[in-house]
């Protein structure tokens, strides 16, 4: 009766551990094939690939302002993923690192607009720490309500994500109106003093950033507390069961999560918007999480995943204006290869296998 | 302070005649004697750069009327396409992003780059700052400064008086809707509404314009929402000062009137939009590019009005404005093209019982850009 | 059993299945035949999950034959098999929390939906003719661990399957449900039907199969008629060589309490006494068994010792020194070195997707000074414990999750042991362990009571209890019923506590 | 009376394109995959539904091209999180970049094919989406005007809504797909088959997303295109499934209520500021997921297996 029923085609099985070269070699492999379906999406709407990824590298590399530019956008996107890293570490799904970012640069600006007048030195130091403070805040409170009531985290840090950005426009249009804009609402561009010095004509955040990568890669990879947040995120009761006290884990993780997505924010105000806008985050917080992601969480990787981003971001602004791509045409690319580059970890820990010749049918 | 610019010549003009202009007496602070700091540029090594905030093919925008005007000035002076740099799509609230943009348009040579919206402005001045060689025209803000900085503005608010004219024709419930982007600390938008009210108010005492807030230059959704909310409540044409035709459309699917903004808005409703209150950035970009070319440029401001035809209304949608209308809107244009009428004219009543200027003056140009945070009379805000 | 038994329900021929390099099962053949029932032996990992995953959908052999009723049949997913009649019950439930057993059972089911009246009325049919008790309309989430397991086997019956696997299902059964469990079988075999048992408990084999097919390392080794072998037999076929089965009770010596409980009260997680009023004293120098059905507060007593739970009422006195109201940091920091095999083994014990070495530090991590962690001891201890113990595994730093349950057990006991307890608690440390993992396990606690640890061990298996242990506590409802010396007391007598029955101290 | 009539149909307007995002989301979520694509998805409907109507001037083809493009947006999610096991955050949220860049990038393809400075339906179908009549009930005075004189996606809107809690809660599909979103590994043990119900939902949550987002380029732009004219509406919704406790039922409310939320600032002086008053509803929000959390109710909650993809052979 069931004999006609015969194998399916294809079926996914698991395949035996991969080596570290040959999982390097497959990513590397992903990435080909996804530039090349970009490529095809290229050619689909009447371009030359080559020349339009000619225009993309050389955009981003061609001279010393557009290798800078290009730093320039990996900073905001790599301080944050090292954030979310941690407590992706902890499988707690921080996706409120917008929020995080936002929250830091507000803290960060309040000792920009009402210290000026600090010695440059002091106020940078106050602006970090403030910065760190209200990203720590911030993520503090889904983790409240996460270890007290087990409150889901996705939703509850994608809301937080709202109220920071709707807090800044609360500050621009109000308290923090810039009183010499004849009546615009915008918060008034820093003075000298809270700009954050630049470094090989970047602003310091690209070395903040490399400091946090060894940090990151240290705390995660060789202290006590990496290795809790290890545990913890596997499971409440094994946390408890080897002594560990759940709640000041989870909490102190998302401090540090939600303070490092803050450092970024400060590092965004002073050092690149050089004021407080809605757009601080921008987006950013979640790119950052597609970087973390795709670098396995990983601090080396997100270094060279973030650059990577910042390169094709950078380059593809160039391509709107040398070839009249629209900026959309962009982001399209950047979905293809994206989801080129998802679907390729696939063959990481799993293979196709197709029904057999013999197979009986 | 805002420079003004008056008795320019007529746009055709200007492009045989590099004579300098004159400079405004009224304005705030003297800029140097107008020698300019630049060498002539030969016209093949022109570069311009445009900043857009939005996508100038996203149809009727601010942007798309930005555009028109570089296009317009593109084919004026002859320039080849490689010669414009556009960036587009670029938020003006975020510094990170203009910056770049403006850098990329360094980088690939342009001479005048033009930044056209608001709050492109500081990352203009910080810049000019640093590339003094390069040229920063920037639209719609007060900063400037003596060598490579300017701003460009217009009296859009003419054209909004003479928009009134035509909606208190049109009004038969006497309540006209106008869907601001800003609050009324914002004072372009409020000089403009109030610019339109004194407008209705010049044709139709009894009219009463109601005025509701979206927070945001460009939203869809608000936008909607708002104009749903004043036909809702009675008004029968919808002005407007915010960047997408939706308030048209939606006074155009209640069967209700309106008045466009930016472009020709008829395109995208035709049963509904009376006229359309535009920009003609043309003029100035013409004229810019020109003396940049020329070697004559300097950093005065521009603030063009409707004699330049920097601003204008489209012609009237002649099947469904009231009869009378175009008389009205003659007579109107001529007293402000010919007799110097300047709208905020003399003592004027505000909707809170006070009253602002003086008996045979005028409000002065840094008031109108900067200062102007009242509503006229007739207006309501709930 | 009247019925001809000639008609073969499952037949495998030459089943092959590999992971990556591990063969799971090789070669492998295999017949049931329509009313009877066939128990699976076989050393943890031999390949019987593997095996039986094949018959109902889960995995796809790499070679072989598998015939439903004489027939060749390809079986692609658990849909294919039930079609076929085919119904398995996993080891871990596969039970929808938030349903009620009724949504349960509809889930899945081919051809128009029934209405929740009428299939109520179904089960409630169903489960009187097999003497089964469940409510139809109760959700899993309240439910104890033998009502669910009731829930799939009506899951099975509901569906008419009449080929029917359970993969170690009275492994979280008391000895009670077992029998209820085994009742249910026999009327189904009555009835017809084929059926496949694994389980590592040999009197369980005895007692309910009529065949037994013995799988090592992957391959089928034999199949014998039940009546025709003994338990001594079924060893020797499954480890491939003759074994002792006895377990060793050396002598105490140097006994003193070690720790004393005195009138010990625990809430349980959903509020009610779980123990009451208990006192105990555990001695240096011996095994102190823990009898009882399951969920007499066994649970509750070890984690209220382990500092995992507060105490209600009462104290425990580690050489004079109150334990009571001390998180499990602040016990070791007082010196006393507690060790504790939680019946949880991957969800408590160990952390699963780590390494051996990373869980050898769980317990350890914090001890030296500094922010940073020292692997080096760990990887040193890890690397030594699979040589002492035979851990079977690809690398120290291989997820333990990889591994079977019975190395699983022996990292977990290896690392407690060589934190050199004072006291050491072991929930039932041999659940789902074969026989050769099993007595692995109680020469390392035999090992232990003569380093003079004092040892809890709670059990499940009368008779390895009365063997093992010096005295034996009974519990029942959370109290004390007895405890009573191992050498002196029979299964009866402990049956009869466990039910209730007071009984003086020995 | 007037004034609340007024502003009932405004927050039943300004809530139906939410209603069709939360609708979508809740019946990905049912099936255990939290898509963080929703924005994506519906720019994808709203173009695809858009273009069609250009075309055809046929509403009921708009509204077919907008059900299947915002499926197509789905499938590619569904390939990459069901077969490829992709983590489902990632590939929502590069869904939503990619889903926001298609849209515009084919609108303005559209645009310039058209070679006029901008796309504007054809008359008949805007005529089609216009009010529509409902013969007595439009009469029953205030009634008429307060429930049956909407256009014909509130319609659909809340015939999807009933359906969709019809579907999850009484009939045998629903049941199986809310065990495969609860635990797919007992789905699959009892014969559902999970890869095919898991592609089917999202598939069909795509598709309901996909109508939501012609509701903001039909409707709320009024037939004229404009650019991200979706702006954010489908992350609300994402949020609001939490507010409507995974009750399609209940999708209703929470649409209507955030609707009105949106709207209410043009309906009644503005005492607060603005930006205090948009945070409002993500406080509450948050308050709802705060309180579902502490009662712990089992039922009205995520379903468990949201955001972990399920693999047979995986333990
Ligand atoms: N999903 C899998 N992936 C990789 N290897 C597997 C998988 N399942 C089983 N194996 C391998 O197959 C072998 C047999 O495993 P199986 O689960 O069938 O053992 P078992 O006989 O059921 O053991 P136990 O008695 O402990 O239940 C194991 O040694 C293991 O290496
Ligand atoms: N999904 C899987 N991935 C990798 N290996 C697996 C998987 N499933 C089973 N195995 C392997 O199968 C072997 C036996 O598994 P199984 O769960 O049957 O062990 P076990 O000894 O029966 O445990 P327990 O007694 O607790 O049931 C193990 O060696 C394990 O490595
Ligand atoms: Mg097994
Ligand atoms: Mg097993």
């Amino acid at each position: 009766m069931e004999n006609s029923r015969k194998e399916p085609l294809i079926r996914i099985e698991k395949r035996s551990e991969r080596s570290h070269g040959q999982i390097i070699r497959l990513r590397l492999l992903s990435v080909l094939l996804a530039i090349v379906a970009g490529g095809l999406f290229i050619l689909f709407i009447g371009y030359n690939p080559f020349s339009v990824y000619g225009t993309i590298v050389s955009g981003a590399f061609r001279s010393t302002m557009a290798f800078q530019a290009t730093i320039k956008l990996m900073v905001p996107l790599l301080i944050p993923a090292l954030g979310v890293t941690l407590a992706f570490k902890m499988r707690f799904w921080n996706i409120g690192a917008e929020g995080q970012i936002i929250m830091g640069a507000i803290f960060a600006t309040y000792f920009a607009l009402f210290c000026w007048d600090f010695p440059h030195w002091l106020l940078m130091i106050c602006m970090f720490l403030a910065g760190m403070l209200g990203g720590a805040l911030w993520g503090l409170i889904p983790a409240l309500f996460k270890a007290k009531f087990d409150t889901n985290e996705t939703l509850f840090t994608l809301m937080l994500n709202y109220v920071a950005l709707y807090l800044i426009s609360f500050l621009r249009d109000g308290p923090w109106k810039d009183p010499n804009s004849s009546g615009f609402p915008k918060i008034a561009r820093f003075g000298e003093n809270a700009q954050l010095d630049k470094i090989f004509g970047v602003h310091a955040g690209w070395l903040i950033g490399l400091v946090l990568v060894v940090i990151v890669f240290i705390y995660l990879k060789f202290t006590k507390q990496g290795y809790e947040i290890g545990v913890v995120g596997e499971s409440r009761a094994t946390a408890n069961y080897a002594g560990m006290n759940y709640k000041k884990i989870v909490l102190r993780t998302m401090a540090f999560s939600g303070g490092i997505c803050g450092i970024a924010g400060m590092v965004q105000a002073s050092g690149s918007d050089l004021t407080l806008t809605t757009s601080v985050a921008g987006g950013v917080g979640f790119t950052a999480i597609i970087v973390a992601w795709l670098a396995q969480l990983n601090p080396v990787g997100i270094l060279v995943v973030s650059f990577l981003f910042a390169v094709l971001e950078k380059g593809s602004t160039v391509m709107q204006s040398a070839h009249g791509l629209s900026a959309y045409s962009a982001d399209v690319l950047q979905g293809i290869i994206l989801f080129f580059v998802l679907g390729c970890e696939f063959f990481v820990r799993y293979k196709f296998v197709t029904r057999r010749k013999g197979g009986h049918a | 302070g805002c420079g003004q610019q008056q008795g320019v010549e007529d746009q055709n003009a200007s492009k045989t005649d590099s004579a300098q202009t004159e400079e405004s007496a009224d304005a705030g602070e003297d800029k140097e004697d107008g020698k300019s700091n630049f060498a002539p540029v030969a016209k093949e090594d022109l570069k311009v750069g445009v900043i857009h905030i939005g996508d100038p093919a996203d149809g009727s925008g601010y942007s798309y009327a930005h555009d028109q005007g570089i296009v317009e000035m593109q084919k004026e002076l002859g320039l080849e396409d490689s010669q414009i740099i556009r960036k587009n799509n670029i938020p003006d609230a975020d510094p990170t992003m203009t910056e770049q943009a403006m850098r990329e348009c360094i980088e690939e040579g342009c001479q005048i780059i033009f930044a056209t919206s608001f709050n492109y402005m500081d990352t203009c001045e910080a810049l000019a700052e640093e590339y003094p060689d390069v040229i920063f025209s920037h639209g719609t803000g007060y900063k400037s400064n003596d060598t490579n900085f300017n701003n460009y503005f217009g009296r859009i608010y003419q054209a909004r008086y003479l928009s009134g004219i035509v909606a208190g024709m049109k009004t038969e419930t006497n309540k006209i809707g106008y869907v601001a982007a800003m609050g009324s600390e914002n004072s372009e938008v409020t000089g403009g509404a109030d610019a339109f009210a004194i407008g209705v108010a010049e044709v139709n005492p009894d009219a009463q314009v109601y005025v509701k807030v979206t927070n945001s230059w460009l939203s869809p959704t608000e936008e909607t929402n708002a104009a749903k909310a004043l036909i809702a409540e009675g008004c029968d044409v919808i002005g407007q000062h915010c960047d997408t035709p939706n308030p048209q459309t939606e006074a155009e699917s209640a069967g209700v009137w309106g008045v466009g903004y930016n472009s020709d808005m008829m395109n995208d409703a035709p049963k509904a939009t009376l006229t359309s209150v535009v920009w003609n950035w043309g003029v100035y970009y013409t004229q810019a590019v020109q003396k940049v070319i020329d070697g004559t440029w300097t950093s005065e401001n521009y603030f063009g009005g409707m004699d330049d035809g920097l601003v204008d209304i489209t012609p009237l949608n002649e099947d469904i404005v009231a009869p009378g209308t175009q008389e009205k809107v003659e007579e109107a244009r001529k007293k402000i093209v010919e007799d110097g009428f300047n709208v905020f004219d003399g003592v004027l009543e505000t909707n809170d019982g006070k009253t602002v200027g003086e008996e045979g003056k005028t409000l002065d140009d840094a008031t109108i850009t900067g200062g102007i945070n009242w509503y006229y009379k007739n207006i309501v805000v709930k | 059993m009247a019925l001809e038994k000639k008609e073969n329900a499952i037949e495998l021929q030459g089943i092959t299945k590999t992971f990556g390099s591990v063969v799971a099962n090789d070669h492998i053949n295999l017949e049931v035949r329509r009313g009877e029932i066939l128990a699976l032996l076989g050393e943890n990992g031999s390949g019987k999950t593997t095996l039986m995953n094949m018959i109902s959908g889960i995995y796809h052999p790499d070679e072989g034959v598998i015939k439903v009723n004489g027939k060749e049949v390809t079986i692609n997913s658990p849909m294919d098999a039930g079609k076929l009649g085919i119904g398995m019950i996993h080891q871990h439930f596969k039970l929808v929390d938030v349903f009620s057993a009724m949504d349960n059972v509809a889930m899945g089911m081919e051809g128009k939906r029934v209405k929740p009246k009428e299939l109520k009325e179904r089960l409630l049919k169903l489960t009187e003719k097999y003497g089964l008790e469940v409510e139809p309309e109760k959700k899993i989430y309240n439910m104890s661990v033998s009502e669910k397991q009731t829930v799939e086997i009506l899951k099975v019956l509901y569906r008419n399957a009449d080929i029917l696997i359970l993969d170690e299902p009275t492994a979280v059964l008391t000895p009670q449900e077992t029998k209820k469990l085994f009742a249910i079988l026999r009327k189904m075999r009555e009835q017809g039907s084929a059926i496949i048992i694994i389980t590592h408990k040999l009197n369980e084999v005895m007692e309910i199969s009529d065949r037994v097919t013995i799988l090592r390392k992957g391959q089928s080794i034999d199949t014998v008629n039940t009546c025709e072998t003994n338990e001594k037999q079924l060893t020797e076929l499954m480890v491939g060589r003759p074994v002792t089965l006895e377990i060793q009770r050396p002598k105490c010596e140097n006994v003193f309490t070690r720790l004393k409980i005195v009138d010990l009260s625990v809430k349980s997680a959903d509020g009610t006494m779980a123990v009451k009023d208990l006192s105990l004293e555990i001695k240096a120098g011996e095994i102190l068994g823990v009898a009882g059905v399951a969920g007499s507060g066994q649970k509750e007593l070890c984690e209220s010792i382990a500092g995992l739970i507060p105490v209600d009422k009462g104290a425990i006195l580690h050489n004079k020194e109150n334990i009571v109201g001390k998180s499990p940091r602040e016990i070791a920091n007082l010196g006393i070195s507690l060790g504790f095999v939680p019946e949880d083994r991957l969800g408590m014990g160990l952390v699963a997707s780590m390494g051996m070495v990373d869980n050898i530090l769980l317990k350890t991590y914090d001890k030296n000074k500094g922010i940073f962690i020292d692997r080096k001891p760990a990887r040193k201890m890890a690397e030594e414990l699979v040589k002492k113990l035979e851990v079977v595994t690809p690398g120290v730093d291989t997820p333990v999750r990889l591994m079977s349950g019975g190395n699983v057990q022996k990292v977990l006991l290896g690392r407690e042991i060589e934190s050199n307890p004072s006291v050491l608690v072991t929930a039932y440390p041999v659940r789902g362990l074969d026989i050769n993992s099993s007595y692995t396990i109680y020469d390392l606690l035999n090992e232990q009571k003569k380093k003079g640890v004092a040892v809890l061990f709670i059990g499940e298996d009368l008779d390895v209890l009365l063997q093992i242990s010096d005295r034996i506590m009974v519990m029942c409802h959370g109290e004390a019923t007895g405890i009573v010396d191992a050498k002196t007391t029979t299964k009866e007598d402990l049956g009869l506590m466990m039910a209730g029955k007071r009984r003086e101290e020995a | 009376m007037d004034f609340f009539v007024n502003f009932f149909v405004a927050a039943v307007l300004a809530g139906t394109p939410l209603l069709f995002g939360i609708l979508g989301e809740i019946i990905n979520e049912k099936a255990g995959h939290l898509n963080l694509g929703v924005e994506g998805m519906m720019s994808i409907g709203a173009v695809g539904g858009f273009v069609v109507g250009y075309w055809t001037d046929n509403l009921v083809f708009a509204l077919i091209a907008a059900f299947v493009t915002g499926m197509l947006g789905a499938l590619i999610y569904a390939v990459l999180t069901v077969t490829f096991m992709a983590d489902q955050n990632v590939t929502g949220l590069t869904l939503t970049i990619f889903g926001i860049g298609f849209s515009n990038f084919v609108g303005d393809f559209v645009r310039e094919k058209s070679g006029s400075t901008s796309l504007k339906l054809p008359e008949g179908i805007l005529d089609s989406l216009g009010k529509v009549e409902i013969p007595f009930l439009t009469d029953i005075p205030v009634l008429g005007k307060l429930l049956f004189n909407y256009n014909i996606f509130v319609y659909l809107g809340v015939a999807a809504a009933i359906l969709c809690a019809i579907y999850l809660h009484r009939t045998k599909a629903g049941l199986n797909v809310r065990a495969v979103g609860e635990n797919p590994a007992a789905a699959d043990a009892a014969g559902i088959p999970v890869t095919k119900l898991k592609y089917l939902n999202l598939m069909l949550g795509g598709g309901l997303c996909g109508i939501g987002g012609a509701y903001c380029s039909m409707i709320i732009c009024n037939g004229v295109w404009v650019t991200s004219c979706v702006n954010g509406l489908g992350w609300i919704a994402v949020a609001l499934v939490i507010f409507a406790t995974w009750n399609p039922n209940r999708a209703i409310l929470a649409a209507l209520v955030f609707g009105g939320f949106s709207v209410l600032k043009y309906y009644v002086p503005q005492v607060i500021p603005s930006s205090i008053f948009d945070m409002i509803p993500f406080l509450m929000t948050i308050v709802v997921l705060v309180v579902t959390s502490i009662r712990f109710s089992k039922e009205n909650a995520q379903p468990k297996s949201c955001g972990v993809n399920y693999f047979r052979e995986e333990r």
